[in-house]
């Protein structure tokens, strides 16, 4: 079990570095590698996006399915959010395995798309109490070279704010498509920020390499009024009350940065 | 989940739908020892939450290519009784089941000594017969305990406890109905003398500042149930004989 | 694979004991362990049980759900029968695991109850041939210290005699819950007894001691009237016809005592 | 199962709808040596019901962990196609295929020595083509067969049989159509000369005098199964060239 | 890893034998081993077989089953061709354990059935739109002594062929079964043909020998008019284009013989 | 498949839907070296159909009894993501995905020199993001780029297209539309050095002139693939650094 050398050695140095406010590709502790969002790549999907945090890239794609309402929420439609590690992005993957790091995925993005209320899901209704809109949205891991929950949920939220919605009619009792488009019911543009503490600092968008020392890491999603709407610490270190007063504060700012992203890439959308 | 409308879960007096004031907890009775055929056991009530913990190990690891040359390997696995909840749930794990499993595994782990026990596991199984919200504070909890209980050495205990936003207000420790009508649900986990916070997550809508408020309220409510920890441990030690079963 | 030698010495002075009629933990052949069933701790479940044979400890709950009739039966309710073996009530019991013993220990509960018409699944139809109440009665096991299926057996009844059903009625054609509730139709009150074959002896209620090294075993459940309603031999061993029908007398006879201690635990409950 | 209204399924003078009488077993065919690609097989048509068993091993044990030192480790596996029953199956084994794979393996344990062949498997595979009542039986009864043509070595033939309790009356060898309407079924695995009850069942409802009864008729009917048994075997070894395949 | 000289040494064998026309088994190479076919063998189907390509077995069985259409063909009904390997059948098979080549079998004799149009699937439609009859049609191998996909093929098509549907009617708006049943709406009689390539040689209907040396095999379905209608290339080998040719030519004067074959068995059948 | 009334595929003077001639092919964009992770990786755009394909190998085999002892084993897994086709697709692989990783694989296995690394695994993972008609095509010819930029070994290129019947005539590579509607489907994989037919499927209806016609169409039409491929390969390696990703 030597493997487990290289890393601390690794790790060391990345300490090291740190104490002089720097990392290994450059960074300052408080820097995202470059992000790159492209929308509409799957022309048969309701809404599609590719985003990239330095070379980790996620593909997110929307799809409208006609189902049954929860019978506790009789009158809206339902989003449900999905993550596949296509084998490909990582040696590490293995094919067809369902994995508790995807589940985890699959749930931090969902819930911060979902708490921040950012698509009126009342609008998703077709016929109340018997037929809403099932909104899937599901994201594919094409390369994984770190911050995973960053670039998942972007490519997840710029693909529902480039999706139109099919419009749907009632004939007779049966639900029929006219064939037109809607606009997505969107109220809100929440961005997930993603921090790494390593030894006693703590590191915006951790690399793959920074990811593979960390002690722990925090998610915090924000709404666009700066409320938080999600959050979740992640991976078997822990952090102080302190570090994690400190990596919310600059969630917040980092998270004005992202959302600055996000509209550009949708403005080029249109 | 359900959050329209309902009428009044805190009065005007800050007296919330169960009695309780907004920083109150609820009656949380633990109970270590209660399993035969574990390394390790407890239970709690938790208001009307009911989970058992059992801890096997450390033993072998198996399959034996998991088994780690540095430290023991620590699983966890949350699940909830069909009959636990509401509706009827199928007895298959859920996602939400998977995802809790493995963040209650990542509370606990700051706080063994797993390097004491190199190539074993310890596997942490927690049946949730009664759920009324806070099961995975209420799970931490307990898991501390039955670590204890199995003899395993400790940093800490970990205690576990979580605010809600309700009608706008924060209050402590938020039952079921609060949770499915609240604006919000932050849970953690916490070490109280390493100032270690273990676990933390947040659903709902809050400020900054209330973010900040309610980090201290949850320390605060950590510390409590930190106590009632102590005291279960302190109880279940005195006795000379085994501990009797729950109820 | 040394481990098998240490039970054949304990089978032998199991065997060598029981010629003089007495078990390691003092009891006579035909005793049962200490008997204590706790009705009513799960609140959220319709009927609930904890019941403990010796130390094994089996928690049942019974849940009500709207659902199809079978089309063979169109106006009766179903009952259906469920087992989880925790992983903590045994070091032998593996997560996630489906497991043939758990199927068994299953059907073999639920054929006791069923055979026995226990309850008038008559009264659980809702919509003749469209609606009707599933009653799901799933049995946990908490601690396995030997004889699974009449503790599992004692808890699934104990929950299902002190449930009571929601009430539904029809509003147009959809199925409403009035809120009230009704008490369950209970018609029988079947039980089960086990018996462990070792050496020429058999063994009521055998400890888990004494299942590590059984020939086989035999459980027969009565109804409240004597009549058999259900079977079942087990494990790799055999019972010669005369065993057989020894077995069921003495089954038999404990089948009343049996019955009694869940009267007084039913009567305790109301 | 419906067990409603039938009109007669049993005449005054005791003849059964398919003119058996109460403790007459239906016409049952078996072959030995049906498949080409096992150690050992055979076929039976047992009324409508039609089964086939093959038997592989003894041979080396996979995963090899499941080995056991000092005998051999045997599996059955019992499975209907989708075709074999009245409404089409779907080919997932359901938990009555994992039950009856359970006590069929322990009705044939105790008739194999085991202990010639430590370290190895015998695998016991059976499918049910069609199903008409009794398969259970039909397929302990054949799969003594299959064994006996594996060279496997025996104590004795398990035979298998059923009793059930229809419009009152004990009847032996109940078909599909019995076993539906009827108030029980009682089905019995059988060593003759070691007089082992090897497999033992019921559901529905008896007095303790019907099931004193049954055990005799069961012990009879077996003795009559065993007699087939016998004869097939002897046909079968008779013939110097391999036995062509069933019809 | 010897067990890799065995069957070169054979395959060398193989191909001298074929430089002079010749098999292992005495046949010629376009020679199918001996065909039985016996129809009506499992009462309760609505339609059964058991074809035999020399020792090679396979039973298949056809039930009809009510069930709703796919959306986009709203008045045909469905036919599902499902394959099981039952572990008897060779000791190379686990039993449990879904396989891709039981998928490939299924999806093979699925489309040469499927793309002949030998049912005419309109006729099994019972309320447009709503209800109509999905047809089952299961092939379980058990016997496999080379060949499985041409006498899976056989055994599929017979069964169909002595197939006769339930009738269905409407009363109000269920769907009941007068009791009565109806031929099956045949429209054609589609044979697949079978070559391994073998060095440079093409084996008609390959045994078990020959598929454990072969390079490739080719499957190719013919309708009644001699129309190709499916072709399956399988194995790590390869053809080439004229061998390709040359095997489909071959094919199609076998898939006469075959074609006969099975009308006799039907017109005993009837 | 709705293979009903849709007006007229290809007009009087042999125009298909999409402004193609019945023999050409659509614009086909490959490029190598596209992901980070593995050893070597394809992008093809092919039409509306896109494609990504990842090679990771040869390395060691996991689990190891699956190993060959004189060569390398090959796995190709091909998924499509549950957004690429007209209705969501649950994420879990259906029997075409499971047959058509099978046929991809066997129609690759015949170009690579196996037999150079004994004991290895060779995986390619094939997910498609987008299909339109021909995805096994694009997903073969992509593959073997993809095999290529991981630097392995191999006797050929392997090209692959599919003829299909519309309206009664022969048409090259089918796109979904022309698929759906019409009567039948016929892909091919060919290494065009070697002569070698790799991958052969066909289901529809065709007379066995047309099949002869087909082959020769095929033939023609995977080596314009083949051409395509080589440009791809040479622009790939002219680049000194690292090509860009897909747009």
């Amino acid at each position: 079990m030597s493997e487990r050398i290289v890393p601390l050695v690794r790790k060391k140095q990345i300490i090291e570095l740190s104490d002089s406010g720097k990392r290994t590709d450059g960074r300052s502790l408080t820097d995202y590698r470059k992000i790159t969002i492209q929308t509409g790549v799957i022309e048969k999907a309701d809404g599609s996006s590719i985003a990239m945090i330095g070379d980790t890239r996620v593909a997110a794609g929307v799809k409208f399915e006609i189902g049954d309402p929860f019978p506790d929420i009789p009158n809206e439609g339902v989003m449900q959010v999905g993550a596949e590690f296509v084998p490909f992005a990582s040696p590490d993957f293995e094919p067809g395995k369902p994995d508790e790091v995807a589940v985890e995925l699959a749930r931090v993005v969902d819930r911060g798309l979902r708490e921040s209320k950012m698509i009126d899901t009342s609008k998703l209704c077709i016929v109340p109490g018997k037929k809403v809109w099932i909104v899937h949205v599901d994201v594919y891991i094409l390369d994984h070279c770190g911050n995973l929950i960053d670039t998942a949920a972007l490519a997840a939220l710029t693909a529902l704010l480039t999706s139109t919605m099919p419009e749907a009619c009632l004939e007779g009792d049966e639900v029929k498509l006219t064939g037109k488009r809607l606009p997505m019911p969107i109220c809100d543009l929440p961005v997930n920020v993603t921090l790494a503490k390593i030894g006693d600092k703590m590191f915006v968008d951790p690399s793959f390499e920074e990811e593979e020392v960390l002690d722990c890491r925090i998610s915090v999603a924000f709404k666009e009024n700066g409320m938080l709407c999600a959050m979740q610490k992640g991976e078997s270190g822990y952090l102080t009350v302190e570090e994690v007063l400190r990596a919310v504060e600059i969630a917040k700012d980092k998270s004005q940065e992202l959302r600055k992203k996000v509209t550009e890439a949708i403005n080029v959308a249109k | 989940m359900d959050k329209s409308t309902v009428t009044k879960l805190i009065s005007d007096d800050g007296i919330r739908c169960d009695g309780r004031k907004v920083d109150e907890i609820r009656p949380i009775k633990f109970q270590l020892g209660v399993l035969k055929n574990t390394d390790g056991s407890a239970y709690v009530e938790w208001g009307r939450t009911k989970i058992l913990v059992g801890v096997m190990g450390p033993r072998e690891s198996h399959p034996k290519h998991l088994a780690l040359a540095d430290r023991a390997r620590i699983d966890a696995f949350y699940r909830m009784a069909s009959f636990s909840v509401e509706e009827w749930k199928s007895p298959a794990p859920s996602r939400r089941e998977v995802e809790l499993s493995k963040v209650i595994r990542e509370a606990l782990q700051p706080a063994v000594f797993v390097e004491y026990f190199p190539r074993t596991s310890i596997d942490i199984f927690i049946e949730v017969l009664q759920a009324d919200g806070s099961t995975r504070c209420a799970s931490i909890s307990a898991a501390s305990l039955a670590l204890v209980d199995a003899g395993i050495p400790m940093r800490d205990l970990v205690s576990s406890i979580a605010v809600g936003k309700v009608e706008g207000k924060l209050v402590l420790d938020v039952q079921d109905k609060e949770d499915k009508a609240g604006e919000s649900d932050m849970p953690m986990a916490y070490m109280p003398t390493k100032n270690a916070v273990t676990l933390l997550q947040m659903d709902g809508q809050i400020t900054y500042e209330e973010f900040q408020q309610s980090m201290e309220m949850l320390k605060k409510g950590c510390l409590e149930v930190y106590k009632k920890q102590r005291e279960a441990i302190e109880s279940h030690f005195k006795v000379v004989e085994p501990a009797s079963e729950e109820a």
